[in-house]
């Protein structure tokens, strides 16, 4: 019997894993895609809830429309990011996390 | 517009107007002047009327919490004005071609003192002395007479230590104004808070808690033992109208909050057995302590500023007494030892300037050379050993005095037993003053540092603080007579 | 009217001439000399003023502390005013003369009138706080003169030294007050403090009386007099105190200031009677200080300090007197020797300042004729050179000695009664004793100085003083003759005690001292040309100087050493440097935290985010609210 | 007129000049900066007669209240400097961007502005996440914008991450507390926050996730650790913007969430309100510590800046308050109407100083009093006034933080903010210190166009 | 829906989500993010949001992966073969990761709403025709719900449109800020300069 409450914790793992990802890889590009990956846990979290919190019977259509816009954003914070990811590229040579560590202190 | 608003404004102006390039001397030297006339001409006014609060005016700043800006004198304030003025206006005198920001500074710290004494919002009490206290430090640091490494050292010292002292201060006052707001709205008005004070009295134990915080934060601000370890070292480096004006004023500022915001609002706060014991520990520190270190001090500056700390404790002790003899005797004190100090330190900065040096062992017989300049140094160091004659010598007795107010045939309180070790504090100012008197000016003299007297204009500004304390002394009564209804 | 002249007119002088004597050269001396005789002159007015009390400057009112500048006027303060103005005056004269060539002479006058200000206000002092005020004046007064040559090392250390050591007294003095101001609530007035000890509410037989409190105020006022009047152990100062001008010594450390201990002391007698330990005590100290004072005196060479420690001795001598008045007057003796109308020890006082006055000046005179020879040893025969001064100075040292018909023979005499009625015979004997040694070392000096050949050419060149020095010690020398005498001492009130009879073993006493100390000297001293008996404690002071050079090293300078170091060490370590240390670790702690490596941060994100759930969620809720 | 024709009408204008400065390539910066101050201050000047009502439409999710209202107005002001620092800073700026150009400069921070009007009218979590996007979007472009300077990229990068970061927290938060309440609407959450049935557990963590996500945004302690590198990597007028537009926008929505969370009856209420806390004390303290060792002005002003944003939520912990009439919401504003003319000043100086080939180090402010009296005035005020000087504007807030924790009896956090407060004399009297050493370094007196001083000015006034 | 087919498709985006997280070479961690992303997708349809579902697909799986791949070819960056992985980022990651899957699970259990499903909440489509409120303007729903079939992406557009239209103006209005930035960072310098 499958209940809200195991995609909750599908979404949670997939979240952890993101979060995982993102202190443990050193490549920024892959740190971007384990971000890219939380987002995308936090939608099954949204539409899980949408699905289950029905209005007159139907799923709640407000929380699908968030998923939207957080896709679409996503999408846009991926242009954005890899652009920069680009940049940072062009002049390091390099994507390792490990290249960005003038600013300290 | 009060006249108190122009004492107020007037050196605060003039700075402004030096720093964007007056003639920096007239300037300063026309504004103090100017000031001191006001000032004396509130006092007179105020002498002949002496009751309550005087040239009151108050412009609202804030609806809520209620800040405004009001201004009101009583005798306390304008004794300490008048010192204010009388310091400032020496001070500026004094100085002998330095850059502007001497000037500056000196009005600076003149103006926020006055700002200080002559607001009665408790806001803008604390507000002015903090704004005194930036030029001190920067002074210290930028033009102290050490080199850059330990002047600065020494301004930290004396910042961290100031600044903590204002915080706690802060939120002492924080705390009465939380207790005593009437209503919903917090008010900083004195007077409100202290109508309030009057109609809904605190239990005495909270009282004390709250003094004690108040005398923790006024008292570092007034280097109390154990919290005074700034201040010599920062007298000892300040520039010259800076040391006169902080030791001579400035410092006076926490006295005043303690009987002008503390004491009124907390009456029994003072009086709780342990507050008491607790302040009459530190005063004997800052007697009997400082007066022993002073004792070994081997360099004028040192000398002065360590006994500066050391004289604070008289006044504490006026405090801790809290009759009227006794809170009298410690404004009049205030007065004298402010007057004293400022021109020991004018004198030794001068001394500094001529000879390079103020280690005892290396002057000698500076009498023979320079009589007027021994003469007035004589005012000071005998006014600051408490002689009959010079004003500090009135405050003293008062103070010892009022503590023996409610004295039993046979039983000694702690007070009293204190007010004794006190007397043993003379002696010991007597030791190390005549000590520096001996070694500077008496013997024969030392050829290889010599020094003249100053030309007369600029013995004008010591002979004025002498006079000051000749005359106070010879007449404490019109200063008193200005307290009348006081306290 | 007369008091306030008497009192302000010195005061303006000594202003005027103090600060302005640059503008005024010569005129300062004028002025001073002038005020001099103008309140001697008001003061011969003022002797025949009627008692009263009356305010002459506010002060302080404040509540129940006033404290103004009032004038008591009364049989003591009449007679005392006279010999302070009138020796003043004298002493202002011959000053002219001894202070003739010296280039700091408008000081030496300013600071003069000063003396004769604060003198005369001590002596018209109706309250103690008034007392005080004009007690720390003269101790400024004294410190000026003393140190009048502050170019010498030993002027300047000795003014110092003078002016330290009274400040301890004033301390227990200071004390004193305080204590009698607070049981008194609040009034210091002599007179009415006499009545509340007398009648009033500190009365032996009132409620609440306390015996600790009487004996406490009264030795701590008892302290003041101690340090003013050079008792022991506060002695050390006056020897010293004779680097100052001959005059002042004359003045000051011989007629009247030291003398201010003894006649505050006459002042508040009904304090010192109402304490039978506090009267021992004073009596004690008195007679230990002229004894051993005059046991120094026998072995000094110099001739003014010679004269120094036989005033001490005398002063010790007053001081017993008034101890052993009170003992008396415990012991039912009243009416004998009660401090009015007339007191034994303000007998001796009044007798004494003329002579030793005139002593100082005698000897001030051989010290100009010598120039500034001091050395007895190195005098000698100066009875022909300068006869004046050596019969005046004959007959003052007879008046010390208490040589039947003389001063000093009466007042001597009066004090040894008193000794005796005390009921102490110890007092009595060491009386007797000094009287003994004073006439030996008086003879001695005397002998050795006048007698025999000159010793140094300095001595053989000596000349007779001039004028302005020779009237003031003729005069003085009249008096010293006859002060003893109703004739003089009846108009100028000088509080003789009626010479009751039935004291022979006193007169006997005092003669056969008087004879065996004189006879001693002349076998001794006849025609030597050094000291043939030489007692190395006398001589140095019976270690005095020494012993309290240690203390003061110990536990002064060590105890302000250490304590500097604890204070520098532990006050500013704990107060001030630990916080700044601690706040510093903090914060270079916090810094590490941003180490700039991005997945530090995103670590610290995600433990932060862990962090904050499991405080929120899990920890809060179960803490309730 | 109503409040949307200006947002729309700015970003409208950042678009025109965009494309403006697409077509013609050659027209001046000056005058694109000129064009876009002058819509600002157009916009400014027009916000008070802007009181129509909204299309029945946009009430849903558009909520105009005067906190809206006063967060509005900020945004354009601060928008309106930091154009104008822009501007000021542009000659060295250009040394960093390709072919030094601005224009994005220029309209960026119009369409920010619009986001942050948005965002203080927001009424539902959609709305902030998107205004919030848009805003941090841009951010990222921004702060990499001088991406010719390794700092400015390297800043970059760390703000894209961690940013990213931050939103999928909000995201997942966002999510969790549509579970708990099923609402997004802040009045719905809060009325199902107030109803005992709703599972605290899950309402708790929803809450903790977005409590974390806006304080990264704001910069709360410990999710502050980008702040200072990104700050100081970032150009002056985007540090500018940072530390004063985007933390306001943070500070508006949570008041707003707050609201939600400790509604009158919340079962969550008392927890937020020790999380607050706790966050607030340890914001000021990690804020001011490491203050104290810094040499860079600029980092220095960072780390200020997160302590502030400590004081504001100590401000904001003490909620309904005890007796007296200190709304945390009008402490908070208040704060923050001192914190932005200081802070401008601040970096103000710092973009002057720069501007005339300085660096960014307190020993290049040495003889700062010589070189440029005036500058070194406000400096001075800004500096003192960061302090929380008193007479300086920063003393009263500060002054109602502390007043407001006291009469709540949070006697921990208030040692902590005064601690903090300690530390802060010390590192900015640091500063000012320097601005009046002599021994400086070399006395080329600085230029300062008059503009700016008159700005300046009227900061200071302020 | 059958348990087991649900267990795959977690297995499928969790598992594909780990080798994202550890795989060695950038490209087949692209490839495995996209399985990844597409059994989410499946999940998405699980819960009958199947417009979500396809734009997941189509955006993230589709447009995102392609320029992630896009961009990892243009940097062809290497492959972290050679450099040995430090340890400590590693295992605070799992750290971090693991205490947090742990309070989720706990938060999980604890609450009511987590067993609702599918049975105990099921779509009542029929039932809602009536009262859809001002999406009933659009015939087609209320016809869809009348045949029990769920008029998903209607639905979506509905709201969006009905409701969220402005938010779509400033998503549009993202995008292009997105669009500019790109252009600002990734333009080259033109090298001459005239």
């Amino acid at each position: 019997m499958i209940t809200l409450g195991h995609y909750l914790v599908v979404s949670g793992m997939l979240f952890a894993l993101g979060l995982a990802g993102v202190i443990a890889r050193r490549n920024i590009i892959i740190v971007y895609m384990c971000l890219e990956m939380m987002l995308s846990a936090a939608n099954l979290a949204l539409v899980g809830f949408s699905r289950y919190h029905l209005v007159n019977g139907l799923p709640d259509y407000t929380a699908q429309s968030l998923v939207f816009f957080t896709i679409t954003v996503a999408a846009a914070e991926v242009a954005v990011g890899l652009a920069i990811i680009v940049a940072l590229f062009r002049t390091k040579q390099s994507v390792d996390v490990e290249s960005v560590t003038k600013l300290q202190g | 517009m009060s006249v108190l608003e122009i004492i107020i404004a007037l050196p605060l102006l003039a700075a402004l107007a030096v720093w964007l390039g007056a003639p920096a001397r007239a300037a300063s030297l026309g504004a103090t002047f100017v000031n001191l006339a006001l000032v004396l001409y509130a006092t007179v006014q105020y002498a002949a009327k002496p009751a309550g609060l005087a040239f009151t005016n108050a412009r609202v700043v804030l609806e809520n919490p209620a800040i405004s800006f009001a201004v009101g004198a009583d005798g306390v304030s304008l004794i300490l004005v008048l010192l204010t003025s009388l310091v400032m206006l020496a001070a500026v005198w004094q100085i002998e071609d330095r850059p502007n920001i001497f000037y500056i500074s000196s009005l600076l710290i003149g103006g926020g003192a006055m700002g200080a004494f002559l607001t009665t919002d408790v806001f803008f009490i604390y507000a002015f002395h903090e704004l005194a206290l930036i030029p001190t430090f920067l002074m210290i640091a930028l033009h102290g007479r050490a080199d850059a490494a330990q002047r600065k050292a020494v301004a930290w010292k004396a910042t961290i230590y100031l600044g903590a002292g204002s915080l706690v201060l802060l939120a002492g006052l924080a705390w009465l104004v939380l207790e005593f707001s009437g209503g919903s709205k917090l008010t900083f008005d004195l007077e409100a808070l202290r109508n309030q004070a009057q109609l809904t009295p605190l239990p005495a134990a909270k009282q004390a808690q709250i003094f004690f915080v108040l005398l923790l934060g006024f008292g570092t601000l007034v280097s109390l033992f154990p919290f005074h370890s700034w201040a010599a070292p920062a007298y000892a480096t300040a520039p010259t109208p800076v040391a006169m004006l902080h030791s001579g004023v400035l410092k006076k500022f926490g006295l005043y909050g303690l009987i002008r915001i503390a004491l009124p609002l907390l009456p029994q706060g003072a009086q709780v057995e342990w507050v008491q014991n607790a302040l009459l520990l530190m005063l004997l520190g800052n007697i009997l302590v400082m007066g022993l270190v002073t004792i070994h001090a081997n360099r004028l500056d040192d000398t002065l500023a360590n006994s500066s700390v050391m004289h604070m404790g008289y006044i504490f002790l006026g405090l801790a007494a809290g009759t009227e003899i006794a809170l009298k005797g410690a404004v009049l004190l205030m007065f004298a030892h402010g007057v004293s100090i400022a021109l020991l330190f004018g004198l030794c900065g001068r001394m500094r300037n001529q000879l390079g040096t103020l280690e005892y062992n290396k002057l000698g017989g500076l009498a023979t050379h320079a009589p007027a300049f021994t003469v007035l140094f004589a005012f000071g160091a005998f006014a600051s050993i408490g002689l009959p004659g010079l004003a500090n010598f009135a405050g003293e007795v008062m103070v010892f005095a009022g503590s023996f107010t409610e004295f039993k045939a046979g039983e000694l309180s702690n007070l009293h037993w204190t007010v004794i070790l006190a007397l043993w504090g003379v002696v010991m100012s007597a030791v190390y003053m005549l000590r520096a008197y001996r070694n500077i000016f008496h013997g024969s003299a030392n050829t290889g540092l010599f020094m003249t007297d100053p030309v007369f204009s600029q013995r004008l500004p010591f002979i004025l603080l002498a006079a000051t304390l000749l005359i106070t002394g010879c007449c404490p009564w019109l200063l008193l007579n200005l307290m009348k209804s006081a306290l | 009217m007369h008091a306030s002249i008497i009192l302000l007119l010195p005061f303006f002088s000594a202003l005027l001439i103090l600060l302005g004597h640059r503008q005024l050269k010569g005129a300062s001396v004028l002025i001073s000399v002038g005020s001099s005789i103008i309140s001697f002159i008001a003061c011969l007015f003022f002797l025949a003023a009627d008692d009263d009390n009356r305010l002459l400057l506010p002060f302080i009112e404040v509540g129940t502390f006033n404290a103004g500048i009032d004038a008591l006027i009364d049989k003591q303060s009449r007679g005392m005013m006279f010999i302070v103005s009138f020796v003043g005056m004298l002493v202002h004269i011959f000053s002219l003369g001894y202070m003739k060539d010296d280039e700091a002479k408008p000081r030496f006058f300013g600071s003069l009138s000063l003396f004769m200000f604060s003198m005369t206000g001590i002596v018209l002092a109706g309250n103690l706080f008034m007392m005080f005020i004009f007690w720390e004046l003269v101790g400024l007064s004294s410190y000026l003169l003393i140190g009048h040559w502050y170019q010498k090392a030993s002027a300047a250390e000795a003014c110092k030294k003078a002016f330290l050591t009274n400040r301890i007294g004033d301390f227990g003095f200071m004390i004193g007050i305080l204590l009698l101001f607070g049981a008194n609530g609040g009034n210091v007035n002599l007179i009415d403090l006499e009545t509340a000890f007398t009648s009033g509410p500190l009365r032996p037989d009132a409620p609440g009386y306390s015996a600790g409190f009487t004996t406490a105020a009264a030795l701590c006022i008892f302290l003041g007099a101690v340090g003013k009047s050079a008792q022991f152990p506060l002695h050390v100062w006056l020897p010293d105190a004779m680097e100052g001008p001959t005059p002042v010594s004359a003045l000051i450390h011989a007629a009247t200031m030291v003398a201010a201990g003894v006649y505050m002391l006459v002042r508040v007698s009904f304090l010192v009677t109402a304490s039978p330990l506090a009267a021992e005590i004073i009596a004690g100290i008195g007679c230990g200080t002229a004894l051993l004072a005059a046991l120094m005196a026998t072995q000094q060479n110099d001739i003014k300090r010679v004269l120094a420690y036989s005033t001490l001795s005398q002063l010790g001598y007053m001081v017993m007197a008034v101890g052993a008045v009170a003992m008396a007057a415990q012991h039912g003796h009243q009416g004998a020797h009660a401090a009015d109308p007339g007191h034994p020890a303000m007998f001796h006082l009044y007798t004494h300042a003329f002579f030793k006055a005139m002593l100082f000046l005698g000897s001030g005179a051989v010290i100009y004729a010598c120039h500034h020879e001091q050395d007895i040893w190195k005098m000698g025969g100066l009875r022909k050179h300068m006869p004046v001064t050596f019969w005046t100075f004959a007959i003052g040292t007879a008046a010390l000695m208490g040589v039947p018909f003389l001063s000093g023979f009466w007042s001597k005499e009066a004090v040894l009664g008193a000794a005796y009625d005390s009921g102490c015979k110890v007092l009595f004997l060491a009386g007797a004793a000094t009287a003994a040694l004073t006439a030996f070392y008086m003879t001695r000096l005397l002998i050795v100085a006048f007698f025999g050949k000159p010793r140094t050419d300095s001595a053989h060149h000596a000349t007779e003083a001039p004028m302005v020095m020779i009237l003031p010690l003729a005069i003085l020398s009249i008096f010293s003759v006859l002060s003893g005498y109703d004739v003089l001492a009846a108009p100028l009130q000088a509080m003789k005690p009626p010479h009751v009879e039935g004291h022979q073993t006193v007169l006997f006493a005092s003669l056969a001292a008087l004879v065996l100390g004189v006879g001693a000297a002349i076998y001794l001293y006849r025609g030597k040309d050094k000291d043939p008996v030489s007692i190395k404690l006398f001589a140095n002071k019976f270690y005095f100087d020494e012993i309290y050079t240690v203390i003061v090293r110990v536990c002064q300078d060590r105890l302000a050493w250490i304590v500097t170091a604890l204070e520098r060490v532990f006050v500013d370590g704990i107060v001030a440097r630990l916080p700044a240390a601690i706040i510093a670790r903090l914060g270079a702690a916090t810094r590490m935290l941003q180490g700039g490596h991005l997945q530090g941060y995103t670590f610290l994100l995600g433990g932060g985010v862990i962090a904050v759930i499991y405080l929120v969620v899990f920890v809060l809720p179960r803490l309730g609210h | 007129m109503s409040v949307f024709t200006i947002e729309a009408g700015l970003a409208l204008l950042g678009l025109v000049l965009l494309l403006v400065e697409a077509f013609k390539p050659d027209i001046s910066r000056r005058t694109l900066g000129l064009t876009a101050i002058a819509g600002t201050a157009s916009a400014l000047v027009l916000l008070p007669f802007c009181g129509a009502p909204l299309p029945s439409f946009m009430q849903p999710w558009h909520l105009l209240d005067t906190l809206a209202l006063f967060y509005k107005g900020f945004a354009i002001v601060i928008t309106l400097l930091v154009l104008w620092l822009t501007l000021e800073c542009a000659p060295y700026l250009t040394r960093f961007t390709v072919d030094g150009k601005l224009a994005e400069m220029f309209s960026l921070p119009l369409i920010v502005c619009s986001g942050m009007m948005w965002m203080a009218s927001a009424r539902d979590l959609v709305t902030v996440f998107v205004a919030l996007e848009l805003i941090t979007v841009s951010f990222y472009v921004l702060v990499a914008f001088a991406r010719k300077s390794a700092f400015s990229l390297e800043a970059g990068v760390k703000y894209l991450i961690l940013g990213a970061l931050s939103t999928g927290i909000l995201v997942y938060g966002i999510a969790w507390i549509y579970g708990a309440t099923g609402t997004m609407s802040f009045e719905g959450i809060g009325k199902a926050l107030a109803n005992p049935a709703t599972s605290k557990s899950t309402a708790l963590f929803g809450t903790a996730l977005i409590l974390c996500g806006l304080g990264f945004k704001v910069a709360a302690a410990p999710f502050h650790m980008w702040v200072p590198d990104v700050y100081q990597g970032a150009p002056t007028p985007v540090t500018a913007f940072l530390s004063v537009g985007s933390k306001a926008a943070g500070f508006v929505v949570l008041t707003r969430a707050l609201e939600a969370f400790l509604a009158s009856g919340s079962i969550i209420s008392s927890e937020v309100q020790a999380f607050l806390l706790v966050i607030g004390s340890l914001t000021v303290l990690l804020g001011s510590l490491p203050a104290m060792f810094q040499t860079s002005v600029k980092r220095l002003l960072a780390y200020s800046s997160i302590s502030h944003a400590g004081y504001l939520l100590l401000a904001l912990a003490c909620r309904e308050t005890a007796r007296f009439e200190l709304s945390s919401g009008g402490i908070v504003a208040f704060y923050l109407a001192t914190y932005l003319p200081m802070t401008v000043l601040g970096f103000l100086g710092l973009g002057l100083i720069r501007a005339n080939g300085l660096g960014e180090d307190i020993k290049d402010f040495n003889g700062l009093a010589k070189r440029n009296p005036t500058l070194a005035f406000f400096m001075t005020i800004s500096f003192a006034s960061l302090a929380g000087l008193p007479l300086t504007a920063g003393f009263i807030g500060k002054l109602f933080v502390f007043l407001g924790l006291a009469d709540h009896g949070y006697w921990g956090a208030l040692s902590c903010a005064v601690i903090a407060a300690a530390a802060g004399f010390y590192y900015y009297f640091k500063t000012i210190l320097a601005m009046y050493t002599t021994e400086g370094v070399e006395t080329t007196a600085l230029t300062l166009s008059t503009a700016s001083k008159a700005v300046a000015g009227v900061l200071v006034l302020i | 829906m059958p348990p087991l087919l649900f267990y795959l498709l977690a297995l499928i985006t969790l598992g594909f989500g780990f080798m994202v997280v550890t795989g060695r070479n950038p490209v087949s961690c692209a490839l495995s993010l996209a399985a990844c992303f597409v059994g989410l997708a499946a999940l998405f349809l699980s819960l009958d949001a199947y417009f979500i579902g396809v734009i997941q697909i189509l955006v993230y799986a589709g447009a995102v992966m392609v320029l992630f791949l896009f961009i990892i070819m243009l940097l062809d960056i290497k492959a972290e073969e050679g450099r040995k992985l430090s340890f400590a980022p590693i295992i605070s990651g799992v750290l971090v990761a693991v205490l947090l899957v742990m309070q989720i699970i706990t938060v999980v259990s604890s609450s009511a709403i987590a067993n609702k499903s599918s049975t105990n909440t099921p779509l009542a489509l029929t039932e809602s025709a009536g009262k859809i409120g001002r999406a009933a303007a659009l015939p087609t729903i209320t016809n869809d719900l009348k045949e029990g079939t769920l008029p998903d992406a209607k639905l979506i557009g509905f709201t969006l449109f009905d409701q969220y239209g402005f938010h779509l103006q400033v998503v549009g209005l993202l995008l292009l800020v997105g669009t500019i930035g790109v252009v600002v960072l990734s333009k080259r310098e033109r090298s001459s300069a005239p």
